[in-house]
């Protein structure tokens, strides 16, 4: 005797909530236009370009001198990727030879730029999922540090415009290099004592396995890069597989996960890539060469030769590309970004589609998105 | 945050020009108005505690939108610490802070949340322009889509120049702020609890100056367009109106200067006629540093 | 922006703006803010210094993906402008066929689309789409010209969107469309992404002229 | 560099100087109008003034609370900065007044003298009166708790209730009702979510809370807050929180009792032995069932959903400002406070000392030191304070505190749940075992004598 269950079917109505352009937990100024039932979320719109300042505009008018200043500000957390990307763009576009030692600081300050990106990533991520008074202020002890070195090797915190056309901007003292060293010692325990906190704690493990389930087949789609797709269990690093500048000859392998990625993955896949990061800032210290540090005389008038070019490289939020066009003037005639957060947030919707209200936080924090990587 | 969701309804003195949806959303209690005469009444009394009790407890407010957001980050955490001057309680709600750091460019789209912020935060409220782009539209000056300055949107007390300014930066403008506030007197600060509203309206979905805007509603779109694109590089105009003046530069018609062909002759008078208001109101308005 | 002006005059790509343009014979403004307006004169008078420019040498040989798509039965063109990366113009009405060919066939697998840029040269907008693989290293460039001869008077260069079989190009394509005033037909939602949705002009336009209103318009301290 | 030792010397010293501060003034009003000013209008009156002193004498403890419980929030929140500062390498605010002692006084009269917005479309009077409802329960809430702890204290005999617990629990049921109501009179859609989280939150959470309280009242058998004290004097092994008295018969033993009296409590022999140790385990498990119920009942980190600042930006306060914020902050404090003293009250004894008296009584100078105090000319002539109550209150503040202290250290560590999980949690984990424990409870203490 079954008893047939009638369906009862209440009426309730979507609500819309409109989460930014200010909110404590869109990094800035996403707007999500989000129609919620109960707390379950039905449809995301993103509105996107809140911080839109015409970057790419700004490279049709400024000139390659003007514009390696400015290109910082692209994706604030990794100022030495955008550099780089521009960088080499233009090199391979004019055919600047960038002399080796150049290439083994490029590495170090960038790998460095890697691990303050992911420890802000880290602190601000657990203020999304709302421990906020106490772990955050963790990372960021060690990010001063790093921000110290850089302020001595560049002469700003964040906007370093130490990558340049044909090289580097400055060589640093041998000093700098043993406070770099004696930071690398001491940082592995840093990141076991964030272990400690985070990894095993059970609610973050309630809030974050299992949440935010990227597939492969969404993540190619939408072009994810990153640390989001290599959690997913496809292992593409620019670094190892389109090696680039002096990737080849140092040693590590790429951070992937043989399944498909949740937020937790994310997490683990960036603390693994700090880990990774400290190893080959140590075998460039190693292998450091002497010699030159700059291949283009850097002035005002600086000039590239005409041609296009497309250049990637592997930043902590995935492929950071720079395309460019150069008539062989003082100014480019287009430029073009090709910026992993801006992609990277496409799968956005993707991913909210019928989780509750509180992981929009876990998810969109997981992802690693720089509102000016995405809005320019 | 939460514009949108709050309903309008009519205050006193809004012209019906202006739009419903954008009207200021807030209205003030009925006990302020006795809370109001008192204070004029105790406002000697009143001002060094109010004064010593402001100064000393300026909540920030969670807005950033850029690389400065990041310094003002970092501004919260061990290595500088904003807390030995009791600001780390960072809201974020505009209702319950005391200041806005605008930490980062200001956009044409990002500027009527801002407004929308700054009018939500309850008097007595101030402003620090944090970074070349909020103060000047710095590196991105001459970009299409930035607010050249927040000034030209909502009052400023303290500018903080630096690209971005450092963290220590950050805790000299509070302390210049502090020191700004100290000097203020209770009832001066009450009469301004409906005035202090945003220089200036900016249009979401244009990304124009409402006073612009309603001209154009009113003449012609097309005309309006094309004044817009011949005023490349001409005329230097003044710096905006200041607070006093939002609702009457919003309310102004500016119809007459769009009928005209070349609009932006006609409007240096129009201007000339604000302008010397403008300066009024800029003695009267207080800007430190 | 510092005084650069005489050299400023030596670019070649102003020069065929200015072919382009010939209506643009201004005096030298330091105002202007677009390139599309170049003082003609000087131009004129400079040499040539296009021709010292290196050309890109393309190989002889068709390039691979050219010859994929050729077996195919689609037509393209291989374009001289990048030594490393194979650079092939397609059209339109092929497009769509081209990037499905490409993206599922076993033998290439492109299927990572990096970006889809829009350029505005002299007398073309183009459509860039640059696409990668995740399983092996090659790479490909794809352009759709649109000559701007072809686009009607008040209307935007139409380039059939793919944002129906590749979610990557939606994004891109709006934000395209946003600053280059390049229409994706068939596009699921065209709509400006990063400007305020009713904005006026393509800013990344040569012929884009600033709005300037209260917000940007000239201040004392401006640098300008 | 910063020193850590130097910061703890000066928390611990901001601590010692707040908290002598606040209970000598609180003690100082409860003397004047409980006890000094009848003394000197029966002195002058003679029987006229008995009224009047009636009157005053019921008036105190209120008057008393209502002193207490800005200052306290004050200090509250001044303790929780200064602790979250040292456990993340900070200095915490050290600038207003002497080390910084005066801040959260600044941060009070800015809040009391900001602008006071009711936005448009709002419904003012609900508006306005939410604030004050979720304020006037920890209020009057909290007055049965006076006696529990000044040791029964003449003072406040009055207020004590045969039902004082089940007093406290419905008073501490009432804010989400405040809190329902904020979020729907703001006329923000952030409020309303999270004020029906809160709805939603305090509603399944009130179950394992009141539950493990049962399981107390079960073993000390009455509700009555003073009795439920007084059955647990006499060191730590008497306390509910070890077993809810089950370990009486030992710590009897301990005292000079010796095998006959432990065969007295535990007369089934090897079972009894058992039963023992289920309830101290049982009883332990309520503890914890009590302080995760009490942390979700006051919203504080993990359980902080309603005014998760990262989702809904500030929760149900999103559209308070000036005064009715402050009133929340100073309720949200004053609740922590209030559910710190039941747990001290229920589980920890009261004002109980932890050592057992037949070993302090032997530690050589105590015995004299209590005795010399009654007979100094505050005690025994004004009558300020008996030393029964000062070392009552003393332990109180000790165990209130370090529980405070404890869940500002939870709120420095963990993330928060999410509404489902906490749903789940609350449903499927903590209820299940607080009746389990209940009904252990019930069978268990059949095979022992507690308490006795």
């Amino acid at each position: 005797m079954a008893t047939e269950i009638q369906e009862i079917d209440l009426k309730t109505d979507e609500m819309i909530i409109n989460m930014g352009p200010q909110h404590p937990a869109t990094h800035g100024v996403l707007r999500l236009l989000l129609t919620l039932d109960g707390e379950t979320v039905k449809h995301t719109e993103p509105v996107l370009g809140h911080l839109h300042r015409g970057q790419e505009w700004q490279g049709q008018n400024r000139t390659w001198f003007q514009y390696q200043a400015l290109i910082d500000r692209v994706d604030y957390l990794s100022g030495m990727f955008t550099s780089w990307a521009m960088a080499r763009a233009c090199e391979e576009i004019d055919g600047t030879v960038v002399p080796p030692r150049a290439e083994y600081l490029r590495v170090m300050v960038s790998e460095m730029n890697r691990i303050t990106s992911h420890l802000l990533w880290l602190g601000t991520y657990l203020i999304d999922l709302g421990a906020m008074f106490g772990f955050p202020f963790y990372p960021f002890r060690e990010r001063e540090k790093l921000f110290d070195l850089f302020e001595e090797i560049a002469g700003q915190r964040m906007m370093f415009n130490y990558i340049r056309i044909g090289g580097v901007v400055r060589d640093p003292k041998p000093e700098w290099l043993d406070k770099l060293k004696r930071f690398l010692d001491e940082f592995p325990d840093r990141i076991d004592e964030y272990e400690t906190i985070v990894t095993q704690n059970p609610i973050f493990l309630k809030r974050t396995k299992d949440v935010g389930i990227l597939t492969q087949a969404v993540a190619k789609d939408y072009g994810v890069t990153g640390p989001c797709i290599r959690s997913s269990g496809i292992p593409l690093d620019l670094r190892r597989t389109k090696p680039y500048s002096v990737y080849p000859e140092l040693k590590f392998d790429v951070i992937t996960f043989d399944k498909e990625g949740d937020t937790w993955d994310r997490y683990m896949a960036r603390i693994l890539e700090m880990r990774q990061s400290i190893e080959i800032i140590r075998q460039c210290i190693d292998k450091l060469p002497s010699g030159d540090i700059m291949g283009k005389k850097q002035m005002a008038g600086m000039r590239i030769k005409a041609g296009e070019g497309f250049s990637a490289v592997e930043s902590p939020r995935g492929i950071l590309g720079c395309y460019v066009i150069s008539g062989g003037g003082e100014k480019a005639l287009r430029f073009r970004w090709r910026n992993p957060s801006f992609c990277n947030l496409a799968i956005l919707p993707e991913l909210l589609k019928g989780c509750p209200l509180s992981d929009i936080m876990a998810i969109f924090g997981s992802i690693d998105v720089i509102l000016p990587d995405v809005d320019r | 945050m939460s514009q949108g969701n709050m309903s309008t309804s009519a205050k006193p003195n809004t012209n019906p020009v202006v739009p419903e949806e954008i009207r200021d959303s807030v209205s003030i209690s009925s006990i302020d108005f006795m809370i109001d005469a008192l204070g004029q009444m105790l406002s000697p009394v009143l001002s060094p505690v109010a004064n010593l009790a402001r100064s000393n407890s300026v909540w920030p407010m969670t807005f950033g939108t850029s690389c400065c957001a990041i310094e003002m980050i970092s501004v919260g955490m061990s290595a500088f610490d904003i807390s030995r001057f009791g600001s780390e309680v960072f809201r974020a709600t505009p209702r319950q802070a005391d200041m806005i750091i605008t930490a980062g460019t200001i956009t044409r789209k990002m500027a009527p949340a801002l407004i929308t912020l700054y009018e939500q935060m309850p008097e007595p409220k101030y402003v620090i322009a944090m970074g070349a782009c909020t103060i000047t539209g710095g590196m991105f000056n001459d970009s299409y889509s930035v607010v050249q300055g927040v000034d030209r949107i909502i009052p400023v007390d303290v500018f903080l120049p630096g690209c971005p300014p450092r963290p220590e930066g950050i805790l000299d403008a509070l302390l210049k702020l502090q020191q700004k506030i100290r000097t203020e007197n209770y009832a001066d600060r009450r009469k301004k609890l409906y005035a202090q509203t945003s220089v200036r309206k900016v249009d979401y979905d244009t990304g124009r100056p409402l006073e612009d805007l309603i001209g154009v509603v009113q003449e012609d779109t097309n005309a309006a367009l094309s004044s817009g694109q011949e005023a490349i590089g001409d005329v230097a105009k003044g710096i905006s109106p200041k607070a006093e003046e939002a609702k009457t530069v919003a309310t102004k018609p500016v119809a007459p200067k769009v009928e005209v062909a070349k609009p932006e002759v006609t409007s240096p008078e129009a201007k000339k006629v604000e302008n010397t208001k403008d300066e009024a109101a800029e003695k009267a308005d207080d800007k430190s540093v | 922006m510092t005084d650069e002006k005489p050299s400023e005059a030596e670019k070649p790509e102003e020069k065929k703006a200015e072919a382009a343009k010939p209506e643009a014979a201004k005096p030298a403004d330091a105002a202007k803010p677009a390139d599309a307006a170049k003082p003609a004169a000087p131009a004129a008078a400079a040499p040539k210094p296009a021709a010292k420019a290196p050309e890109p040498v393309i190989p002889a040989t068709a390039g691979k993906f050219e010859q994929f798509l050729k077996e195919h039965g689609i037509p393209s063109e291989r374009l001289p402008l990048s030594l490393t990366i194979e650079t092939i113009a397609v059209s339109g009405d092929v497009l769509q066929s081209a990037l499905r060919l490409l993206r599922n066939s076993s033998e290439v697998q492109l299927d990572l689309l990096l970006t889809v840029s829009g350029v505005e040269s002299n007398d073309t907008f183009d459509s860039v789409y640059h696409l990668w693989s995740y399983s092996n290293l090659d790479e490909l460039v794809i352009k759709v010209l649109v000559k701007k001869s072809d686009v009607p008077e008040g209307d935007l260069p139409a380039v059939p969107s793919i944002a129906n079989f590749w979610s990557a190009a939606n994004w891109h394509e709006r934000e395209t469309y946003d600053l280059m005033g390049i229409r994706y037909a068939n596009h699921p939602y065209m709509r400006r992404i990063l400007n305020p949705w009713d904005w006026e002009g393509y800013p990344l336009r040569r012929d884009y002229k600033q709005l300037v209103d209260s917000l940007n318009d000239k201040n004392p301290h401006s640098m300008r | 560099m910063f020193s850590n030792g130097d910061e703890i010397f000066k928390i611990s010293r901001l601590t010692i100087v707040w908290l002598a501060g606040i209970f000598t003034i609180v003690w100082m009003v409860c003397w004047g109008l409980g006890i000094a000013l009848p003394m000197l209008l029966t002195s002058q009156l003679g029987d006229k003034a008995a009224l009047t002193n009636e009157i005053l004498r019921a008036a105190t403890p209120v008057i008393a609370i209502l002193v207490f419980i800005p200052i306290n929030a004050m200090f509250m929140v001044l303790i929780e900065r200064r602790a979250l500062a040292l456990w993340t390498v900070r200095k915490g605010p050290n600038r207003v007044g002497p080390d910084g002692n005066f801040q959260t006084a600044a941060d009070a009269v800015k809040l009391l003298l900001k602008e006071d917005i009711t936005p448009t479309g709002a419904d003012a009077v609900m508006h306005t009166f939410a604030p004050i409802l979720f304020f006037a329960p920890s209020v009057f809430g909290a007055v049965p708790l006076l006696a529990a702890v000044t040791n029964n204290h003449p003072l406040f005999h009055v207020l004590n209730l045969p039902t004082g617990i089940f007093f406290v629990l419905a008073a501490g049921a009432l804010p989400v009702v405040a809190l329902v109501m904020a979020g729907w009179a703001s006329n923000n859609k952030y409020s309303l979510v999270g004020g029906l989280r809160s709805a939603a939150q305090a509603i399944s959470y009130e179950i394992p809370l009141v539950l493990s309280l049962i399981t107390v009242c079960l073993m000390a058998g009455t509700l009555d807050l003073v009795k439920i004290t007084e059955q647990q004097a006499g060191g730590i092994l008497n306390w509910n929180l070890l077993g809810g008295g089950a370990l009486t018969g030992l710590n009897n033993a301990l005292a000079g009792g010796g095998a006959k009296a432990l065969a007295t409590s535990y007369f089934m022999g090897p079972i009894s032995y058992v039963c023992a140790g289920l309830l101290v385990i049982s009883l332990i498990i309520s503890f914890w069932l009590y302080l995760t119920g009490a942390c979700a009942e006051i919203n504080r980190i993990p359980f902080d959903l309603p005014e998760a600042e990262s989702e809904l930006v500030s929760g149900y306060n999103t559209e308070y400002s000036g005064m009715k914020f402050a009133i929340f902050f100073l309720a949200e404090f004053t609740n922590l406070f209030v559910v710190s003293s039941i747990t001290t009250v229920m589980f920890l004894g009261g004002g109980d000392n932890p050592i057992p008296p037949y070993i302090l009584n032997n530690i050589p100078g105590i015995p004299q030191m209590v005795a010399a105090i009654r007979d100094s000319y505050f005690c025994s002539t004004l009558h300020i304070i008996n030393p029964e109550t000062f070392f009552a209150t003393l332990w109180v503040i000790a165990k209130v505190y370090g529980l405070v202290i404890f869940a500002v250290l939870i709120r420095g560590t963990l993330p928060r749940f999410r509404i489902d999980q906490l749903m789940a949690f609350g449903w499927k984990r903590l209820i299940p075992l607080s009746l389990i424990v209940f009904i252990i409870v019930v069978f268990a203490r059949e095979f022992v004598i507690c308490h006795g």
